[in-house]
């Protein structure tokens, strides 16, 4: 069975579908971080991917290289932010953070 | 002395509002002070109107002052664009009514002590009342005198509904509604005349006296034909009957009177009325005599209603204040009477033409001595009312020995409402009726027969209020004298209607020669008109031959 | 000595007489308020006024007799020689009057000398003059001026008023004398706690009102046109009106002065038809031309106008006009058109109508008469010298004055007025008992007289009664005022009687007075009072205008029955106060005689009532008289409707008239004499008898409800009516107005709001409201934020493969 | 066995760790293991990235997430994972839907994969199809080092497109914009995160 770009995109949905819904169910505000971290990176499988077997080429890897370093940045900030909730709030619940709630 | 007549006659108008801009920076507690300053402002606009009758000329006929080229008036531009200046002059017609008018509200101002209400914004509005009035009588300016007449209208409208009493709203608006509706009629012959004058050599022109020409056939190529004439001289007349006011434009006339506090019943009776007049012989007869003519019979009939129905109303009125306005509707129907008894013969001239000045003359005398005797009715009503707080004639009563000065001086004045001879009221009342014969018998005794009922509603008003043993009415204890304030206007009141009374050629005299000049322009201006129309004819039966 | 200058002579004196009582009347009532009350500073300066006005008065009187040589009296001579022939034209052919200038006024005399032969010579100098005081205005051609026009009426009516002026003025003192104090009690004014009146006595203001009248008065007989007539007209008027209210206090007072002067006012408004009338057609309102400057284009006056220089109206029968005329009988031309000026000669006839109006108002007669004896309310001098002696008479003064303007239908109707009034007013005065109506009533009755004998043509006979009648009538009236001071106040005769022992004076002096109105004399002798001599003229110029004009019989008949009825009820009067016994001893014991202030004056008067008219008709108050009489009059007018008669006629039956008005006269007082003094028949089974005729007579024929039912209630009703009308019909209209453009607004407004606003809003609304539901999807849970995405995305995904076709 | 064999078989075996471990983020309950497992995911990524010959990628993956950002996360998980809340449940009714919803994303987002015809782009774009220059100047299969031209790139050059290009046609750009704005973005988050982390210390020492 040759591997394909198929394989790789099936592999990098996986990922992004988990992601989704690791943020959509995660009550622990780090494991919200953590579905992002892993949509990101289904992301990235996928702009590899099209960098190896489509005329992207170089331009796939950069926009890889700039997503991981903006998700290390968005770690940054957000645990900067969970913390501040938990500050708040004494836990890390996220369901307990409804003040913006119409 | 002489001062430049454009100096001076702007100084008369405008001294007052002058006054009710230093007024603006009075403190609003010292009452005092603000009293004592309109005051002035009152007394030195009349010493400038006695300049101007020092200027005056009564044997000259036209308007004054005549410039060295001839032309008469002062003007200056004001708004080039549509050709509006800021005339001015004066005749024999305006120079008594500016007399009047500063005189009325000097006396005026000091019947205003008794106003306790607001009186800073009080005096300031009553001298830009009196700046409106002045200027009505002074404006040559169609669209100045207009200016003029809306700027008299507002400030009555709140001197009407703040200081009034207790139905003062409704006064007001009704005045304010009345007047306004005359304001919009005499808007449009304003604008009739207006665009009706663009073949003037600069241009449309609201100059009344250019606009006299015209209408008088004295300019060549432009005349205001029949239809525009009539139809002009239809909406001026009731835009001024409205003001005079005469029978059936009248029945604002008692709830202004009724609820307007005293000296504004007093200018409005002494002053405002004669604004009527005035338009009437100054605009509404000498632009459109054939309109003015036209309407003549209409005008006397409305005359002489006026005058019975007045009185007839008032002998049923129950308030004081009621009953002396409506005889104003009663005497002011001698002025239209005696204006209106123009009678033409088959030849379009004048019949009779005599009669008709004296007509002419006893309606402004008739005016001017109205302007003292209302005044001081008012006045002597208000007297009264400072005390007892209430008009209602069924409870007076004995005031004659309560207040025997007062009841002396109120008898005085009322005499000369009621035309007793020797008092200002007889002359033009009399003089009027006597001219009236020669228009219309039947109508000259009709009006007549006004004497008797004016006789009636003024005695048994005298009987009502100052005879009988004692006084019925609530607040007896507030009845005191008269004190020296109220007796200086009273008296000098009382002075004039003698002095016009028994020398009425103090006032035909400066307005002589302006009637009979008035009296010949308009007779011509109808001949001229008839003249035209049968050359006309003529020339149509020539060309169908 | 230059006839211009006595004439200016005569202005200034009779100028001072008429103008001291205006300076009088000022001093007095400015003093009033420095005065205390109890002065009678007031009272001195009215009587210096007036008796310094007698005295010019007077002087001026004897001037001008000097001036003319008495030609009066030698008029009269001639007159009484040449009777027979034709009816004195010597004095009266100048009656039109004429200039203050000798030259014009001879001229004059020669243009009309052609009708008269003797009297022209002796005329040579005026005996008329007039005068300009100032212009009113003027107006073209036309001027209203205040004028001056003396001949020997004025003359005498000034005289005789400043005399009459002068002995009330004092009779007053003593009259009024209650109110000199600070704290007057008025009896008759009840106030609401039951108590009687207290107010300050007014009797400064008292001599002032009467100062005031005696100037208009005298500026009334003074005036040379009809207009200046006029105002004085009103001005004694509202004089009348202020000492007829006198009393302010008294309700019924001030009733009757409003009443005195509406009445008078309605009297007016003819007045005022008639000036009209005669100034829109002649233009002028003088009596006579006044003089131009250059002396030949005189503007002739009314009566050279109306009759021309010889007393003739000039009739176009064709036409039915008047050609109005100059002084010297020429026809006057429009200038432009050359038209001659006429008059239509209805037209003449409504103004002297109309004129007359104003003497029927002033002198209360028939059908104005109501207001007169309501006028009694006065204190009794302003009734003796307003409503009997002067003001009153003025209206007779001024038919006299005006006579050359009333055509002979005018004078006819004045006849009959004349002859209603005297009727109609004695028949009342019979029931009176109020003893100052019965003088009121005496006083219409008479002026009624004057009136007929003017309307017959007897010229001088009704101004010689005006004359004799205010000498005995000031004179009774006094003599009440001293009863009524007397019996304190009290006027009422059947509480009288035999007055005469206590005051004698009174009295006695009433007697003169009652006899000389009975006209009581003892014929062929000199013994005559003066009312003998004056009512004897007019009935014989009744009795000859009978003659004349048969059909007109009652205007002899009623007036000689009334002089029975006067004589009847004068007596009556006398008898009742002050003969007999007392009626009410309580009253009697209190009654004194009045002092000495009161009764110079009775005494005084009594004698010009018993012998002013010495002489009768060749009497010099007669001849006076005479000479003013205008011109036609003499002769006597012949026509077919109404023939006047001249004074020869009149002269034919005068002692025939004289006996039987005698004989009336003393039937009367006989009859007065059985009932009130012998007591032969008793009055009250009389008056049961009668009892229907009675109370219509005390309910004096019921003019008051009359006049109240028709004209005052109406006027009331119309009234109403106006001022209903202002309210329901005029405001009604502006208040429809003003509640069509309230409700035009208010469409106008629901139709912003409901619909223009509505849409507006039910957007926002609609935005709201979805916003608001939508509201609850904004749970704030980060989880379901994610959870929408991603079924968002899904459902996206959905529609896009089930809504768009696949390419 | 054959580089084919080889690559297929690496790339089942990290694909099914990376998924794997993917899942097992989710299936867990413990936040510990959560980050243990993502640890796994993110490392088996960087193994795929090897296998696309995107070797400094792949690197950079192990070295920023893997080393960094996972580190972070742990900071964060031991600063507040306090007794209870390393274990925070969710109801099994979210996690059915969750279920549900994932795989019907996953359908369509595979379905959509799957719809492209990418035989046709591969084709087109692959290398022989895109020209000269690109199998000349870069291939990293053959070079194996995509180290230099990617820093070439961030400074502003393309050597693997330009050499040899027509003289005439627009040169490339490089990234060395995107390149700035992200270290300057970088600088920024360090220093925002550091004040928020720490703001919040200081505000509660002040209310203590």
């Amino acid at each position: 069975m040759e591997v394909g770009l198929n394989h790789y995109l099936f592999v990098g949905a996986v990922m992004f579908v988990t992601g989704v819904i690791c943020m959509a169910s995660k009550r622990n505000g780090i494991g919200v971080l953590m579905g992002v971290e892993l949509v990101l990176n289904g992301a990235n499988v996928n702009f590899v991917a099209f960098a190896r077997y489509t005329a992207l080429g170089l331009d796939g890897h950069v926009i890889a290289m700039f997503v991981i370093v903006l998700a290390a940045a968005e770690a940054a900030v957000a645990l900067a932010i969970a913390l501040n909730f938990y500050n708040n709030h004494l836990t890390i619940d996220v369901d307990r953070g409804d003040e913006l709630r119409g | 002395m002489s001062l430049s007549p454009t100096f001076l006659l702007t100084a008369i108008i405008f001294t007052p509002a002058l006054g009710a801009l230093f007024l603006a920076f009075f403190n609003k507690k010292a009452v005092e002070p603000m009293r004592m300053t309109a005051l002035v402002f009152t007394v030195v606009t009349f010493m400038l109107t006695l300049f101007l009758l020092n200027d005056f000329s009564a044997a000259e006929p036209g308007i004054q002052p005549v410039q060295e080229d001839g032309t008469r008036g002062v003007s200056h531009v004001w708004i080039e664009s549509w050709n509006i200046n800021y005339q001015l002059g004066y005749d024999g017609i305006s120079v008594p009514l500016v007399l009047l008018t500063s005189f009325i509200c000097m006396l005026a101002m000091l019947a205003s002590w008794s106003i306790e209400k607001q009186v800073k914004g009080y005096l300031i509005l009553y001298l830009l009342l009196e700046t409106g009035m002045l200027g009505v009588f002074l404006a040559l300016d169609f669209f100045l005198f207009y200016v003029f007449w809306e700027v008299m209208l507002l400030p009555m409208y709140f001197l009407i509904g703040i200081w009034g009493g207790p139905r003062k709203e409704y006064a007001a608006i009704k005045f304010f509604l009345y007047t306004l509706a005359g304001s919009i009629l005499m808007l449009i012959a304003m604008l009739m005349f207006y665009f009706g004058s663009s073949n003037l050599p600069g241009g449309s022109s609201f100059d009344i006296l250019a606009l006299t020409q015209i209408g008088q056939g004295n300019v060549a190529g432009i005349t205001f034909d029949r239809t525009v004439q009539i139809t002009a001289f239809i909406l001026l007349f009731i835009g001024f009957a409205i003001k005079v006011p005469t029978f059936p434009f009248h029945t604002w006339l008692p709830d202004a009177h009724v609820e307007a506090p005293t000296p504004i019943s007093m200018i409005l009776a002494g002053v405002l009325l004669k604004m009527g007049g005035y338009g009437i012989l100054r605009i509404a007869f000498p632009i459109c005599p054939v309109g003015a003519q036209y309407a003549a019979y209409a005008l006397v009939v409305i005359g002489a209603v006026s005058i019975i129905y007045g009185a007839f109303a008032a002998l049923a009125q129950t308030d004081f204040k009621r009953l002396v306005a409506y005889s104003s509707v009663s005497h002011m129907g001698y002025v239209l009477l005696g204006i209106a008894v123009w009678k033409i013969g088959e030849d379009s001239a004048a019949v009779g033409r005599d009669y008709w000045l004296m007509g002419m003359n006893g309606a402004m005398f008739q005016m001017l001595a109205h302007g003292v005797s209302s005044a001081g009715m008012f006045f002597m009503v208000g007297v009264i009312y400072d005390r007892v707080h209430h008009r209602d004639l069924n409870q007076f009563g004995g005031l004659a020995g309560l207040m025997p000065v007062y009841t002396g001086l109120a008898a005085g004045i009322f005499f000369a409402g009621l035309g007793l001879p020797g008092l200002c009221g007889f002359i033009g009342e009399v003089f009027v009726i006597l001219s009236a014969w020669n228009y219309s018998p039947v109508l000259a005794i009709i009006a007549a027969s006004g004497v008797i009922l004016t006789a009636g509603y003024i005695l048994w008003t005298i009987q009502r209020v100052y005879l009988g043993p004692e006084y019925k009415g609530p607040h007896a204890e507030a009845i005191v004298p008269m004190n020296y304030r109220e007796m200086t206007v009273g008296a000098i009141l009382l002075v004039f209607a003698i002095i016009l009374g028994i020398y009425p050629e103090s006032m035909f005299g400066i307005m002589r020669e302006s009637m009979a000049y008035l009296v010949q322009s308009l007779d011509q201006g109808y001949q001229n008109y008839a003249a035209a129309v049968q050359s006309t004819s003529e020339a149509i039966s020539g060309i169908l031959k | 000595m230059p006839t211009e200058s006595i004439g200016n002579e005569l202005a200034l004196l009779l100028g001072i007489a008429w103008l001291l009582p205006l300076a009088g009347f000022a001093v007095e009532i400015f003093g009033g308020f420095l005065w205390p009350r109890v002065s009678r500073t007031a009272a001195y300066i009215a009587v210096a006024c007036i008796g310094i006005g007698f005295l010019c008065s007077f002087t001026a009187l004897m001037k001008w007799g000097n001036a003319t040589d008495w030609v009066v009296l030698k008029g009269t001579d001639s007159h009484h020689a040449s009777a027979g022939e034709h009816g004195g034209e010597g004095h009266g052919d100048e009656g039109h009057g004429d200039e203050g200038h000798a030259e014009e006024a001879a001229h004059a005399e020669h243009a009309e000398g052609e009708e008269s032969e003797s009297g022209v010579h002796h005329d040579a100098v005026a005996t008329t003059f007039s005068g300009t005081m100032y212009s009113l205005g003027t107006f073209g051609g036309l001027e209203v001026t205040l004028d001056w026009y003396i001949d020997s009426l004025t003359l005498l009516m000034f005289t005789m008023v400043t005399l009459i002026a002068t002995c009330i003025h004092v009779f007053a003192i003593g009259y009024m004398s209650d109110e000199l104090t600070e704290d007057h009690v008025d009896h008759e004014v009840h106030t609401a706690d039951g108590g009687h009146f207290h107010r300050p006595g007014r009797f400064y203001k008292f001599f002032s009102y009467m100062s005031l009248f005696c100037f208009s008065m005298l500026g009334l007989v003074l005036a040379g046109n009809i207009f200046q007539v006029f105002v004085f007209w009103e001005l004694v008027g509202i004089c009348s009106y202020l000492l007829i209210g006198f009393y302010v206090e008294r309700k019924s007072a001030s009733t009757a002065a409003n009443k005195a002067f509406i009445v008078n006012r309605v009297g007016d408004w003819g007045f005022i038809i008639g000036l009209m009338i005669l100034w829109t057609y002649c233009g002028t309102f003088r009596f006579v031309g006044e003089e131009s400057t250059d002396g030949h284009a005189a503007k002739p006056g009314l009566f050279e106008m109306v009759r021309g220089n010889d007393g003739q109206i000039d009739v176009n029968e064709e036409e039915d006009v008047v050609y109005l005329r100059d002084a010297h009988g020429h026809r006057l031309e429009d200038p432009e058109t050359h038209e001659p000026k006429t008059i239509p000669y209805a037209l003449l006839i409504v103004a002297g109508l109309g004129v007359f109006g104003g003497c029927i108002g002033k002198s209360a007669q028939f059908p104005l008469q109501t207001w007169l004896p309501d006028a009694m309310e006065g204190p009794t001098p302003v009734s003796a010298l307003v409503h009997s002696a002067t003001m009153v008479a003025a209206g007779v003064y001024l038919a006299g004055r005006f006579y050359p303007v009333f055509t002979p239908e005018v004078l006819l109707t004045i006849a009959y007025i004349g002859c209603i009034t005297l009727f109609l007013a004695a028949t009342i005065a019979v029931v009176a008992t109020d003893i100052k109506r019965v003088l009121a009533y005496s006083t219409i009755s008479q002026l009624g007289y004057m009136m007929l004998g003017i309307g017959l043509g007897g010229w001088a006979a009704g101004l010689f009664h005006l004359v004799t009648h205010a000498f005995f009538k000031s004179l009774m009236f006094l003599a009440s005022g001293s009863v009524i001071v007397g019996c304190h106040h009290e006027q009422e005769m059947p509480r009288m009687g035999g007055l005469r022992r206590k005051m004698p004076i009174t009295a006695y002096t009433m007697l003169i007075g009652v006899i000389a109105i009975a006209g009581l004399a003892i014929p062929g002798t000199v013994i005559a009072f003066s009312g003998y001599h004056s009512k004897d003229a007019i009935v014989a110029t009744a009795l000859a205008h009978t003659n004349l004009n048969p059909g007109h019989f009652l205007l002899f008949i009623v007036p000689l029955v009334t002089a029975g009825i006067t004589a009847f009820y004068m007596f009556r009067l006398w008898f009742y106060t002050f003969a007999g016994e007392p009626r009410d001893q309580e009253l009697y014991d209190h009654v004194h005689e009045s002092p000495w202030v009161m009764t110079g004056p009775l005494l005084v008067l009594s004698v010009f009532a018993a012998g002013c008219a010495i002489g009768g008709e060749q009497g010099f108050l007669y001849s006076m008289l005479s000479h003013s009489e205008p011109a036609g009059v003499a002769t006597g007018v012949e026509a077919a409707a109404v023939s006047l008669p001249g004074h020869d006629l009149i002269h034919d039956v005068h002692h025939e008239a004289g006996v039987m008005a005698l004989f009336a006269a003393v039937s009367g007082a006989i009859i007065a004499y059985l009932l009130y003094g012998a007591h032969v028949l008793n009055p009250a089974d009389i008056q049961r008898h009668f009892t229907g005729l009675y109370t219509f007579l005390v309910e004096k024929w019921r003019f008051d409800d009359l006049y109240d039912a028709m004209f005052v209630r109406p006027s009331r009703v119309v009234a109403g009516w106006c001022a209903a009308t202002d309210r329901v019909v005029f405001d009604g209209i502006l208040h429809g107005a003003c509640r069509a453009a309230i409700n035009i607004s208010k469409w106008d407004r629901l139709f912003d709001e409901g619909i223009v606003d509505g849409l507006v809003n039910l957007v926002g609304n609609v935005v709201f409201g979805i916003g608001r539901s939508l509201r609850v999807v904004q749970t704030g849970r980060l989880r379901q934020y994610i959870m929408f995405i991603a079924v968002g995305v899904l459902t996206l995904f959905v529609l896009l493969f089930a809504f768009f076709p696949k390419y | 066995m054959s580089a084919e064999q080889i690559h297929s078989g690496l790339f089942a075996l990290f694909a099914i760790i990376a998924c794997g471990a993917a899942i097992a983020v989710v299936m867990s309950q413990n936040i510990v293991r959560m980050a243990f497992w993502l640890v796994m995911s993110l490392g088996a990524t960087a193994g795929l990235f090897f296998l696309l010959d995107a070797d400094f990628v792949g690197a950079t993956q192990l070295l920023v997430y893997v080393g960094g950002t996972v580190v972070l996360l742990i900071f964060g998980v031991m600063l507040t994972a306090s007794g209870p809340y390393i274990r925070i449940r969710m109801s099994p009714a979210e996690g059915v839907l969750a279920g549900g919803i994932g795989i019907l994303f996953l359908a369509m987002v595979y379905s959509t994969v799957g719809a492209v015809n990418w035989e046709n782009v591969s084709s087109a774009a692959s290398p022989s199809g895109l020209g000269a220059g690109v199998s000349e100047g870069f291939n990293a299969s053959s070079q194996g080092n995509t180290t230099r031209p990617l820093g070439l790139a961030f400074i502003g050059l393309r050597p693997d497109r330009d050499l040899g290009a027509d003289i005439h046609s627009p040169l490339s750009t490089g990234y060395l914009l995107p390149f700035e704005i992200v270290s300057v973005h970088l600088l920024v988050v360090l220093i925002g995160a550091a004040y928020l982390a720490r703001a919040k210390r200081r505000s509660d020492t002040v209310e203590e």
